[in-house]
């Protein structure tokens, strides 16, 4: 199998297994508790948290722990928008978050918010000069994704961090692609919030964090118990905040040898499938770009067939195709970049592991090749 | 999500391709999804669909539907043919996830697209068949949240 | 160690970690992606979903995965509240939730809802009555738990239901404590929606359930994805999902045989320490209480420093005393039924499992008896 | 989340007990939390504490801040004992965890009250003592959440 949709999910690295079972059916006592079992579960719980705020350059206290992603992005907006309510009702963001974002947006805009979606250009990029220009007085909050899930783009995080705190604004960003795989420190950056997903960094399933930077009014989103300084209710998911923790350690640990074998492997296989497929392109911004991502759009033909395609030669991919969403709507983000509706059905996804291999690279490119034309001589759209 | 049948159809798909100065050519477009599907039908003096050709732009449900809709109505009479809704299509495949209905209801239209191309060609009416409409709006019910 | 706090959390069952394993490192697939490994997590989610509402006589398109207990409690509420907002803003509840409730109702009731706030009598149990008469043609959901954490009482769930039915008022149970220990049967109660958590039935943290009855009109929590049938956003958190499964499993296998068990033993000890230490009384009703459930008042001490002196004998317990929470108030559910506050101060939980044995029980009875005896004797109110 | 200095006086409190006749009794609670702390002192008559006895219903940290407390004032002048603070009595201990901190304030509040006692029997004042209140609010500091 050539696994090449690590941006849907990743394998849990062995290592990250191995840290997290004592914690199941040996350390299972409840971090709240007094009792010594339970403290051993705060321990393992307090030292994830100290790993992961040192990954960001935070404090340890400044780390809340999610179910993941999706979570701490309702989290984020959520509580922000009821928190400063009073100052104003206004959100900036960008058309191509992730639905996490975008359908809260849609639900704050329900409940009276209004939502200014920045546009991006062709590379995936926002303007800069845009986001000045949309800030008003009632502007409550920026949220701009760190780096996008589809075509890989890396925003100018830092520049808007700065210009969020010139105007007073706060700024989360959805780092949920980007944290892990490419270095940030929150203070630099002067990012206010962030959300991540361990399963995105070969950590588990169903945990996450949200940072939130002392001093930022938060209500809760989860009532409940007084877990996470009583911000976050449930009871701690300890094998799972152990395993991000683990994830987060081993991630920092080879971001550097992974950055730069992915980007190596990736502008490889970019290259020929450019070169040797003709009417295709590179979506998404050339260098600033995550290193494992590659996506392109083949004229004429559509995802999902693609896809299946792939899968029967052991390859898994994605794609922004309406047809593999179950939604009938091709990628939000495909059209925000200005690709045409069947431009954008024609996208393939492929996002590269540390595992990655240089044969994979030229399997891959041989087998798309293959399916794109088996594909055309099926489509009404190719005439050659 | 596919059944075998779909899987077989959509990877060894029949009568891929166009017939040349055919009796009827009929090309419809889910606009919601953006796929196209071409039918080509070739009808005998007895009104024998003597062969029937597609082509395809959409995702596996839709190739494997166009694959087996030609086949079925391949030797009907046009009568016969009409009677290949998208029901007799995703029966004859197995089934289909419930998203991919609407994949079925392009092939079925398609057929009538190119029914009805015939039958203008040839300057006739042909009972119960209707202009087919381009656009095909998906009949899944949509739940409350 | 003799763990004694099963009503905190539980051990994950070593089968339960077997069956989870394969699903970190190995069909670690993304379940809403169209290729093969996708689907194996498909596969085994849909497994588990059917296992679940089985055990609850519900179809599995009724079974929503959340994070946990705290999560599938808020959802209920807030979603209920939002969808039903135009037919009324009066939700009926008991003084005895769980946090994950009662702090959901204080948000509501910040924004626009009234909360009636049954009382219990002194073993815990509420009255139809009040609850006939606390209905109002605006009252939208009544939400009353199933079993309580703390005391362990088994409210009347059928008839509260059938009162439910009745009035055409949705019903919401928390039983986030009696799921898997006390059959239960959706249709027969009359159950719309029901929380559930993996951890108490020895499954893993981090991963619940919240029932929602086809029909019941229901908004999302989390936005986002189109998971769950577009309901509850975020990466399926297959491991869990398969864990809580599988747990399920055996706890429908276990019940039996594990309730006799228990009840054996929960009596034998509550014979012991009523029978040999004086100034005491068992908390919540005699037989309409969970299986495990022992909750005992000592006069004249407090709870934390019982559980320190029981945890330096390597028992593990737990206390509804203000001072192991670190709130300063003591237990919601003690005052409840009646007890002042320094009684509720010395109050001792043990929640027992399978592996309970009626040695362990002998040596507790021997421990309570003499830590009880040395902090009475330390006690200012205790003059002997 | 209890140092080992608190363990060691939470397993083996000293001066348990009370003093029959004692110079100075003190009683003081802590309403929010219920807990209750009476503070027995023996002061000879150069004004220096010979004995120090409590009792204790309370948490870990009241009885180990009560024992502490206890032995830090024995052997001290009247003037010495006021400056045991709850802050002595915590740092003596290696730190409180920050929930418990109000513990150790019922442990310096206990020392006052039976000291005001034992100005009160004997009719004088000690500068710098004022009358405890029996209510010990709590100093930490409130989130916005
Ligand atoms: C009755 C009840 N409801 C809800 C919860 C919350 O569950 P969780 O901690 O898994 O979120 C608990 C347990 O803590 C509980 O006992
Ligand atoms: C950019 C981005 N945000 C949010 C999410 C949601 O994360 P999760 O699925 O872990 O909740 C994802 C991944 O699905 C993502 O790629
Ligand atoms: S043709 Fe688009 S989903 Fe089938
Ligand atoms: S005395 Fe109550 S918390 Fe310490």
């Amino acid at each position: 199998m050539i696994y090449l949709d690590n941006a849907a999910t990743t394998k849990t690295a062995p290592e990250v297994v191995d840290a997290m079972l004592p914690y199941f059916s040996e350390y299972y006592g409840n971090a709240s508790t007094i009792y010594s079992l339970g403290a051993e579960s705060k321990k393992a719980m307090d030292h994830a948290r100290r790993t992961i705020a040192d990954s960001l350059g935070a404090k340890p206290e400044e780390i809340y722990f999610t179910a993941g992603g999706s979570e701490s992005d309702n989290w984020a907006l959520k509580a922000t928008a009821e928190a400063y309510a009073s100052k104003g009702k206004h959100i900036i963001t960008t058309k191509i978050e992730h639905h996490a974002i975008l359908h809260t947006c849609e639900y704050l805009e329900k409940r009276g918010f209004e939502i200014t979606y920045l546009n991006v250009d062709r590379d995936g990029l926002i303007s800069l000069d845009e986001l000045k220009a949309a800030i008003r007085p009632d502007t409550i909050l920026i949220s701009v994704m760190f780096a996008n899930n589809e075509i890989g783009t890396i925003e100018p995080i830092a520049e808007i961090g700065e210009i969020a705190k010139e105007h007073g604004v706060l700024f989360h960003t959805d780092a949920v692609q980007a944290y892990a795989q490419v270095p940030i420190n929150v203070d630099e950056m002067h990012i206010d919030m962030l959300s991540a997903s361990g399963h995105k960094l070969n950590g588990p399933k169903g945990i996450g964090f949200l940072y939130i930077r002392k001093g930022v009014k938060i209500r809760s989103f989860v009532h409940g118990g007084a877990q996470e300084r009583s911000r976050r209710a449930g009871t701690e998911n300890i094998p799972g905040i152990v395993g991000l923790g683990a994830a987060v350690e081993r991630a920092m640990r080879i971001m550097d040898s992974k950055t730069r074998k992915e980007i190596e492997l990736r502008d490889y296989l970019i290259g020929r499938l450019e070169n040797e497929i003709p009417h295709c392109w590179l979506n998404g911004h050339r260098t600033k770009r995550l290193p494992n991502n590659i996506n392109f759009s083949f004229l004429f033909i559509e995802g999902e067939s693609m896809l299946i395609m792939l899968d029967m030669k052991g390859i898994c991919a994605s794609s922004g195709s309406a047809c593999t969403s179950g939604s009938l709507d091709p990628s939000h983000v495909l059209l925000a970049i200005g690709l045409k509706h069947e431009e954008a059905h024609g996208s393939l996804r492929l996002t590269l592991s540390e595992d990655s291999t240089k044969e994979e690279m030229d399997i891959v490119a041989e087998e798309v090749k293959k399916i794109v034309q088996r594909l055309r001589d099926m489509s009404p759209l190719y005439e050659d | 999500m596919y059944s075998e049948k779909v899987m077989d159809h959509f990877q060894n798909p029949r009568n891929v391709g166009e017939i040349e100065d055919a009796s009827g050519v009929g090309t419809v477009g889910n606009a919601k999804c953006g796929d196209i599907m071409r039918m080509f039908l070739d009808i005998d003096e007895n009104g024998i669909i003597r062969e029937a050709k597609f082509k395809t732009f959409g995702c596996g449900a839709a190739v494997a539907t166009s694959s087996m809709a030609t086949e079925l109505v391949k030797g009907k009479t046009i009568q016969e043919a009409l009677q290949v809704t998208n029901k007799a299509v995703m029966e004859a495949l197995d089934g289909l996830p419930p998203v991919k209905v609407h994949c079925s209801l392009l092939a079925e239209e398609a057929i009538h697209a190119a029914l009805w191309d015939y039958a203008e060609k040839n300057h006739i009416t042909i009972e119960g068949l209707q202009k087919p409409k381009n656009d095909i709006s998906e009949g899944e019910e949509e739940e409350d949240y």
